[in-house]
């Protein structure tokens, strides 16, 4: 299982990202690959308002060795050719690129699982924080109970600790 | 001697927070901060503020040594 | 909600759809995406052996039609703002892509429930009918139980009458 | 007179079959084959394979009505 973490404030090509997995192995049968970008309008208050940009901060070096223990824990529950992470840094604006994660694998469900299970935990255990700005003031993002609440479908006691 | 860091929103209250300090627990480096920079110990003692010394969550009793890097972490917001 | 169905034998380019996804609406958090491959390995009696080419023939009209009322159950379902499958028929050989599904959303779950519930359901109810060539003899490919089972968990009732 | 289609594995058993043919149900249409095709009126007899009229799926018994279009479908595997 080939597997490559990478934290930049670059954007980045889903294309060559997909060429990259693809090319791994011969015995790839399904590429799954989840890409989030800044969403043009968050909630202010009761409405949805437009927002003019995001700042993303992390803790270099721990947020490489948590994504690592996401990706080995994935490799561990699910039978996995190649995953491949990217997370952007600094200030993005509206519509931008932020994160991917693409998965490889002989078989469409372990793809689909460990492609979801890597965002459930990138989401609560990364060491990476969102400032938004919108309406000229910039605020932290608060943490989503939803976020929390996806992890529990995964189930592991032993995940606590990550 | 060990390395503060201060992330997310608590990084907005750090301005002029000493970057080295002498305390032999994460509890006792709160502790210390509550007089010139109340706000920040404020937020620190929200419960969901994790401390990881070394880039390893630990408990906020745990014994520094010299030369840890203790970093304060609010909830994490990525993806 | 946009939707979009192809059934062709020319190859597709997923940066290419991706980009029609990401380009639809301003609201786009997030976009997931699966891509199927022919595996250059299929089982032959008791141990995997290489395969030759995969060909796949389709009931033209019908499978049209039953592609898009999945999409529909799906929109019906989850909050989407844009799908796209494009699925290949004819002749194709190891390593080639089969099949694109994109899933355009608000928010990531929205996004990976409704390609894995596309997939689940095109895999047992859209007429696709694939033949394998594997030492020098083809062979129809025989439906799997599993995928039968993965449509379990969707668990509608009148998802029977497809 | 309705049209007649056979896909998957049935389709390399329809080599002769007449692409039209005069029958009041689907049920009929099989019985018909049994003495020229007995292989396919065989692989018709699975219990998997589906009858399709004018594209919806139907019921072996459905009345024909002239013109339609009759596909025998076996399990499909795209994907």
């Amino acid at each position: 299982m080939k597997s490559t973490i990478r934290i930049q404030p670059e954007d980045f090509d889903i294309s060559e990202q997909y060429q990259l997995l693809r090319d791994l192995t011969k015995g790839i049968g399904a590429v799954v690959t989840f890409t989030g970008l800044v969403r043009e309008f968050e909630p202010s208050g009761d409405q949805p308002s437009a927002i003019d940009s995001l700042s993303i901060q992390h803790y270099s070096g721990m947020t490489e060795e948590r994504l690592s223990q996401i990706v080995d824990r994935a490799a561990a529950r699910w039978n996995l050719l190649g995953v491949t992470i990217i997370h952007r840094i600094g200030e993005l604006l509206p519509s931008e690129q932020i994160v991917f994660v693409g998965v490889a694998s002989q078989h469409r469900n372990d793809g689909f699982m460990a492609a979801q299970f890597i965002m459930d935990y990138l989401k609560t255990q990364a060491t990476f924080w969102k400032q938004i700005s919108q309406n000229g003031r910039s605020c932290w993002v608060d943490s989503k109970v939803s976020d929390a609440q996806a992890l529990k479908r995964w189930n592991l006691p032993e995940d606590k600790d990550l | 001697m060990v390395k503060l860091l201060f992330f997310g929103r608590l990084s907005d209250y750090a301005n002029g927070v000493p970057t080295q300090i002498q305390a032999s627990t994460a509890a006792e480096i709160r502790q210390q901060l509550v007089t010139e920079h109340p706000l920040l110990a404020t937020e620190l003692s929200e419960p969901q503020v994790l401390v990881a010394v070394n880039k390893q969550i630990v408990d906020w009793q745990q014994a520094l040594q010299d030369g840890d890097e203790v970093a304060f972490l609010p909830p994490v917001t990525g993806g």
